[in-house]
């Protein structure tokens, strides 16, 4: 078992809400319980193949997809319910009632994020933290403060095999 | 005029006087008239003046709120944690606090701007006089900003500092609103964010117009030209004077100095950051040549100091980083300081004689001086640069370690992370100093471009090693290489440029504007603005450039050897490359959009800033990026472009500015206007579908500009040509057809003629819209009709019958 | 004047006018010349202009930082942690970041006394005219302050723009330098911070000149009407009107509306904050009778929201809390903004006829107004709180909890220690609580006086507990009897004043002058500002009140039911306590020692600020006191008194503005200056000791009060004055002779008589000072000589020989 | 044995270097080993009788004290080394190494805070830990972040009870 929950050194503080370390055994229990997850994931997986393997194999177990950045050129064409969407609007109309969801099915209840720019993400999981009551999961190689739940700072071979056990849990 | 002596003296003491008088309640309204010109309803309007203008553009664009801090520290009361919108200890909440937060950095970028111009207006008129003639080409609407703003029509320097008055009361006004107790709703902070972004591209103005008129700056110059940029420009042989900052009153005497001494082949003098822009547009006109070289920009500083290669360094103001004379000390470099705003402490010799200045620096006396004469500055910067040249030499300074010093610092690394978690970008600096410890400094070199020269590594790495050297001596060879050509900065638009393409931007059929602005802060290298650049030019789209990307853009080349500045005409036509020019020259930007309601609409334009801000709004398609944007400066650049309606894209570090204005395309109701024609409801595009958002990487950006300039006024032309490249563009960067095509078209001539028959088979079975395949038209479907003599307005008051 | 038309016109049409013009570079200086007026070599200083004296106090006074955060936020290349003194990613280190954040603070203070400035300038000129000349009483040098900065003399409102044009040029000059990349020594930032509080009281100034000299406030009246204060003294049976905030403008156009329609004894005019000081000044110059009541400060806001006995709120700017809206939201209390600064997203109604906007806001329509048009807010806000009284309590409007609602949420209380922690004061509000479970409500009660009002605990609390609510109805009984007195304020002191008292001050046989001015963010509740008075009032001191301070002294009485009003008299001579009036009426403590350098000592005070400066600092025994600083202004204000040389002792939450400036007894070097007369080097007292800094409790101020008030000047009679108090007051608060008297024991006769013989054994025993026992005379020991001729300067060019 | 390092909940933070949490006795056995302890006390001291017992208690292990605000009123004829200084001015002081300290005896190593208001303790400290090398102790009743070493928040009853554990440690 992996344990993601020791180094979660940061950059700078931001407030007393900080993200509670998370194992991937509990973190894959967490997404399977949701009624509706979405899985964000960034334009930073491309530049690992493993971690598109990782993101299609969570996506095919039956959890949609939001693609920002340009991420969404390894996930097209590979069987999954992906759709391109900006992180920045995602952020915003995540915490709007009336959004319907990219599918039109509704509001999301647990948001994971995989794949993203540290800084980037930890803006836009502030806005979510501050302002929105959802539960935001950072399965990243990096402790996110911002989020719910997080995966400590990691190795990027540990964090390959946290995801693995991740989707072992799902 | 400048002689007129002040104070109280009776009138019939002189004879055949024009006196000018400001301030008088109604004084713009009344001289206006008096020069036939119209003003509109808010000349100088005060904070709640375009309020109703900014509550309509809130209500589609929403703030959305990413605080980079979730406390507040303003006053003693607190520190107060605010986490979850929770009430500070003045009542304050998160999104009101945000949103003071926002308009602080604003208003900081505006005071800035604004200051470099009274600051350069107050010594322009010292030499030129008030009486000096405002002269920027071949227009008549000289400030079109200024004008929309303030109903001034400014003529002479003189006129302009009654705009200046009027921008520091605003600021002032806008600064005190930050006090604790002040506004406590955030919709109202946001409208005084827009306040402050309008004020600064005023400011901006202002800085530009003053010293366009009087340096003898290209003006509305097409041909302006080509100049030397990069780090591997430099002749490290020669004596190096290196100036650093953004305000060139100073530095124009050291040129000056050099020319008229004849140095001009004996020194080296670079410039980095916007003061580098403007020493090369310094007597340029009429065919001048480039009297220095542009070195690069904030990110190059340290990089540049680090070098060792400067022997004089001369800094001025904004964007000069903050340990220059640390760093310099430490190479024996001395340090000359020129504006009041940056002094570092240093003995101030503005009154002593250069001869004393440069025995005491060049014997090491001071690390530095401060030198607020210029005339003395002048001779000083030169001469010491000639004189430290040869002591450096002598004194044998060392800067970057050796090769082989690389692999011992690259062994002291312990893989502890500390400088990847404080590197603003997370590089991957210990792979590098893995491969170092095998003599393998390629990773070094990759860092090279992508990193932006701030040094936190240093800082952060418990065993003190020099990171950023590493990566400069490992990357000797790419930086001597690093030499390309800049279109030095041109001004403003001309009204004849207006005229000649307004019409084709109204309409669509020139896709749009791009304008690359601002810093350098970028999240994966200087090339990004190069292949954007590029992509958008090839596609008939006018790009403007200014400020740190206008250098940055100058240092790549195509295959042929060429850079896109002498790749691409720069007229304001489509498909040409325009460089306004410095930071302040931003302004011209705005203007341009401005001038096309004025000159190709006719639009009033004095103290008639609501309707300007609409016609832009509603019909030109102009997309500001600012894909480094890391000051106070850039938010304030861009949400100046944001009250008139333009939407602007930051790259991912913008998300630290810790707002931005989106809009929600799924909620119909948003997305209408009234048709001035009648007063009718008409339904609109989405698009903008944001006034200020972030994009992650270029290759998400560019669907993004194309969108992003749709506008209801195209025409089908026009429409079908944009859509064109939103289509091409989302699929040759992302992959697929984008979601939302549909969504702009009104008719099928709005369809891509080659792909017409594919894209309505699409329309009608994904969307269900009928199709009259024998006449290959549209029957029923689009939301929108499409019609060219609607008149789009979120202005009430506009439309026909109202009063 | 005001009937010149605007433009360009030649000067022949005109006869027998005065024109005045501003601007001409030389301006001031001519126009002084012409008055016979000479001006030192610093008018409108710019930012370095009086650097050199800055970085002289600041070499004695060293900046010491205390971060409120380690982090800097303020650009998109960071954030980045400076934590123990490392750079940030622009190269600023921790300590510059840290001046910058005062200098942030500073000149957000200055910028909101100034825009208030501003604001009501322009308003009254729209009323009274650009000529309306300034009157302040019995007083030749009318504005110290403006006149020591700028030269300028000024004699009418149209004089005082030029003055506020030069403060916002300056500020947006200072705000321009916290910019990223701007200024990089912390030196130099705090020499900017110091130019940010010298502006600042030109500011206050200005506002404080142009509305005593409109609004018929008391004019350096001594006899200034005493006015009724505290949440007690409001009768809340019938309608009450509620006006919070700074600024007067609108406000009188209240008063003057329920005075015309005789609804004085009608309604219940009631004001918070300095808006409620300055409406006791309305009017009653010349025996006029205050038309308002005062309820108190900032601190009292939400505490007199919650109680739900406001009809109507009206608000202006300035130290309003800003959950104003959505408490008075709650209780059905419809609220008027009234000022651009805080408009709460409200709709304008400012073109609206007061009927309608009494209509829409009695039925609830919406819950309030942006009435910038103030005849309109004359009419509204009074007729409202009639309609408003009627409904409210038809409604039945319920406020606070019960006695035995009370109980059952004291129950609720889970004990977390949620509230205690973000309470700023860290109150006891869990015993309160335990406390309340058993129906025992006097641990709330002893709350009230130490709480500040800020409703932080609300927030905290995870069981929704109303906490404040609760405080507050278990004090119902105290803040019945919350009445007391406060004398009106008076205005500056005038020139014979200062000509009668300025020799006591500089001998020091006037012990000092106490200046408590400031905000209500009290360590201890607002009793210990009554202790201090009474204290410092009983030992001849001059005891000057401003602000929150003033209102809060106001209201505790004595054992014979005595406020300290009504028992000091009001002038400037020892002993007498002074209320200058509302925030920007500081300018005037400020001033009065500018005043004893250019009346009694006849220094020539325009465009001569460092001189003016040097003499306060070397014998103008002053400490201000801003015991319950929380606001920028606060900061800003004592910015400018240390330019000054005046120190100022802020409460512990002062510790919060992250820097002090504080010097060091044991550095002999520091304590030297210049005997004006030769130029000599003389040895001087180490008083004061620091120009900022904090005190734990008033029982430590005590002592630092007196000691402080030393200065070279003193005759042997006011040194002994002075140390007398200086060794009681520790005695009695601290329980102890002070460690460092002797050290200010320049010869025998500076030591208290009847304990002469006692000190002179300890001098001889402990310090081992040579004494001649027989005459009873030191002989060796002191580091100084007593010399009343002497001539402190700090200033190398006022010496004689000096050019 | 008390448990001082439990509850470290912050108000707000400041920055990433935080107090470590300390048992009262590594704390006492900390003060034995410093080279030159100074004990600032401060005028809270005054509300509790028992706290102040404690401060001279410590104070007469024969390390001086620096009494603050006018703590120094419960402390003056009780033979033990005590000198009044401000405590702003004593912060700054600490970190002039020209500064030969209350005594003249030189600078000191360890400063050990007790009786502070929170808020102003917290400054204090803020601006030794980020400009000076000094060790500082906070043994107060509550955590304070910006100290090198702190308890944690602590019961009244349970604060005393850990400064009895200190002193014996001593």
């Amino acid at each position: 078992m992996v344990d993601t929950t020791k180094n979660t050194l940061i950059y700078t503080t931001s407030g007393r809400k900080v993200a509670k370390p998370v194992n991937p055994n509990v973190a894959g229990k967490m997404i399977s319980k949701a009624k509706r997850p979405l899985l964000v994931v960034g334009a930073e997986l491309l530049k690992d193949e493993k971690l598109i393997e990782k993101a299609i194999t969570i996506a095919k177990k039956g959890i949609p997809v939001a693609a920002t950045g340009h991420s969404i050129t390894a996930l097209v064409d590979k069987d999954i319910d992906v759709k391109y969407i900006n992180i920045h609007s995602l952020g915003t109309f995540l915490g709007d009632k009336n959004w319907t969801g990219l599918d039109g099915q509704g509001s999301y209840d647990t948001v994971i994020f995989l794949g993203h720019k540290k800084y980037y993400l930890d803006q836009v999981l502030s806005g979510i933290k501050n302002f929105t009551d959802l539960k935001a999961l950072a399965i990243e190689r990096h402790f996110m403060q911002n989020a719910t739940l997080s995966f400590g700072n990691l190795k990027p071979e540990v964090h390959l095999e946290a995801l693995d056990e991740l989707i072992e849990n799902l | 005029m400048s002689d007129i002596e002040t104070g109280k003296f009776s009138i019939d003491e002189l004879e055949n006087v024009q006196i000018t008088i400001g301030k008088i309640v109604g004084a713009i309204e009344k001289k206006a008239k008096e020069e036939g010109v119209e003003v509109g309803p808010t000349p100088k309007p005060g904070i709640s003046g375009l309020r109703d203008w900014d509550h309509k553009l809130l209500s589609r664009y929403q703030p959305v709120y990413t605080p980079v801090c979730d406390q507040c520290c303003y006053c003693t009361f607190g520190k107060c944690d605010l986490g979850g919108n929770k009430e500070g200890a003045c009542g304050i909440n998160m999104e009101a606090h945000q949103a003071r937060e926002t308009l602080l950095r604003v208003i900081t970028g505006a005071a800035a701007h604004s200051a470099h111009g009274r600051h350069i207006l107050h010594h322009l008129i010292d030499i030129y006089g008030r009486d000096k003639a405002i002269d920027v080409g071949p227009s008549n609407l000289v400030a079109p900003n200024t004008q929309a703003v303030t109903g001034i029509k400014p003529e002479t320097l003189g006129d302009l500092e009654e705009v200046m008055d009027y921008v520091e009361e605003q600021i002032n006004q806008l600064l005190a609103t930050v006090h604790a107790g002040q506004e406590g709703a955030a919709i109202d902070f946001e409208s005084k964010v827009l306040h402050g972004g309008m004020l600064d591209h005023v400011g901006m103005e202002v800085s530009d117009l003053a010293q366009m008129s009087c340096l003898g700056m290209p003006k509305s110059d097409t041909e302006a030209p080509l100049v030397e940029i990069g780090m591997g420009c430099i002749d490290s042989k020669k004596p190096v004077l290196l100036v650093i900052g953004h305000n060139v009153s100073g530095v124009t005497y050291i040129m000056d100095y050099i020319h008229d001494h004849n140095l001009d082949d004996k020194i080296e003098l670079g410039g980095l950051c916007c003061t580098a822009i403007d020493m090369t547009r310094y007597k340029v006109e009429n065919g001048g040549q480039p009297r220095a070289k542009v070195i690069g920009t904030l990110a190059k500083e340290l990089k540049m100091i680090r070098s060792g290669v400067p022997d004089v360094i001369v800094v001025d103001e904004q964007c000069v980083r903050a340990d220059v004379l640390e760093e310099a000390k430490k190479l024996s470099i001395p340090v000359i300081t020129t504006n009041e705003k940056i002094m570092y402490g240093l003995p101030n010799r503005s009154k002593d004689s250069a001869k004393d200045i440069i025995e005491d620096l060049s014997t090491f006396k001071d690390p530095g001086a401060l030198i607020l004469d210029y005339d003395t500055l002048g001779e000083v910067a030169p001469e010491l640069a000639i004189k430290m040249s040869k002591i450096r030499e002598d004194m044998g300074i060392k800067a970057l370690p050796s090769d082989e010093e690389l692999q011992g610092l690259s062994e002291k690394c312990v893989q502890c992370a500390a400088c990847e978690m404080d590197c603003p970008a997370n590089l991957p600096i210990m792979a590098a100093m893995k491969a170092g410890v095998d003599k393998d400094f390629s990773k070094f070199e990759e860092l090279h471009d992508v990193c932006i020269g701030c040094g936190r590594c240093d800082q952060a790495c418990p065993k003190d090693i020099p990171v950023l050297d590493m990566i400069e001596q490992a990357s000797r060879k790419i930086i001597r290489e690093e030499k390309g050509l800049m279109r030095a900065g041109r001004g403003q638009i001309s009204d004849p440029e207006i005229r000649e393409e307004g019409v084709n931007l109204v309409l669509g059929t020139t896709p749009g504007i791009i304008a690359m602005v601002g810093c350098s802060n970028y999240p994966n290298g200087t090339r990004d603005l190069y292949t954007v650049a590029d992509e958008m030019l090839k596609r008939n789209y006018i790009v403007v450039m200014s400020g740190c990307s206008a250098m940055d853009l100058g240092m790549y080349k195509n295959e042929d050897g060429q850079t896109l500045y002498e790749k691409y005409p720069a007229k304001f036509l489509a498909g040409n490359l325009i460089n306004v020019g410095s930071c302040v020259s931003n302004s011209h930007i705005t203007g341009t959009a401005i001038k096309v309601a004025a000159i190709f609409a006719q639009r009033n334009v004095s103290g008639n800033y609501e309707e300007i801000a609409d016609y832009i709004t509603n019909r030109i398609g102009a997309v500001g990026v600012a894909w480094g944007a890391y000051s106070q400066k850039a938010i304030a650049i861009g949400s100046g472009c944001n009250r008139l309606g333009i939407p602007v894209v930051v790259g991912p570090h913008g998300s630290k500015y810790r707002r931005a204005l989106i809009g929600k395309p799924y909620d119909e109701a948003a997305w209408k206007v009234y048709d001035a024609r009648d007063g009718s409801e008409m339904p609109i595009p989405s698009s903008p579908e944001f006034l200020l958002t972030t994009a992650e990487s270029v290759e998400e950006l560019f669907p993004m500009l194309a969108k992003n300039c749709i506008r209801p006024s195209d025409n089908n032309m026009g429409r079908m040509i944009k859509l064109t490249h939103y289509m091409e563009l989302s699929q040759k960067y992302l992959g697929h057809m984008p979601e939302d095509w549909y969504k702009f078209v009104r008719t099928e001539t709005d369809l891509p003629l080659a792909k017409r028959e594919q894209l309505l088979k699409i329309l009608e079975a994904d969307h269900g819209w009928e199709i009259d395949w024998k006449r290959k038209k549209i029957i029923s479907g689009p939301t929108m009709k499409s019609d060219v003599s609607a008149q789009p307005t979120n202005v009430k008051r506009l439309c026909k019958g109202e009063c």
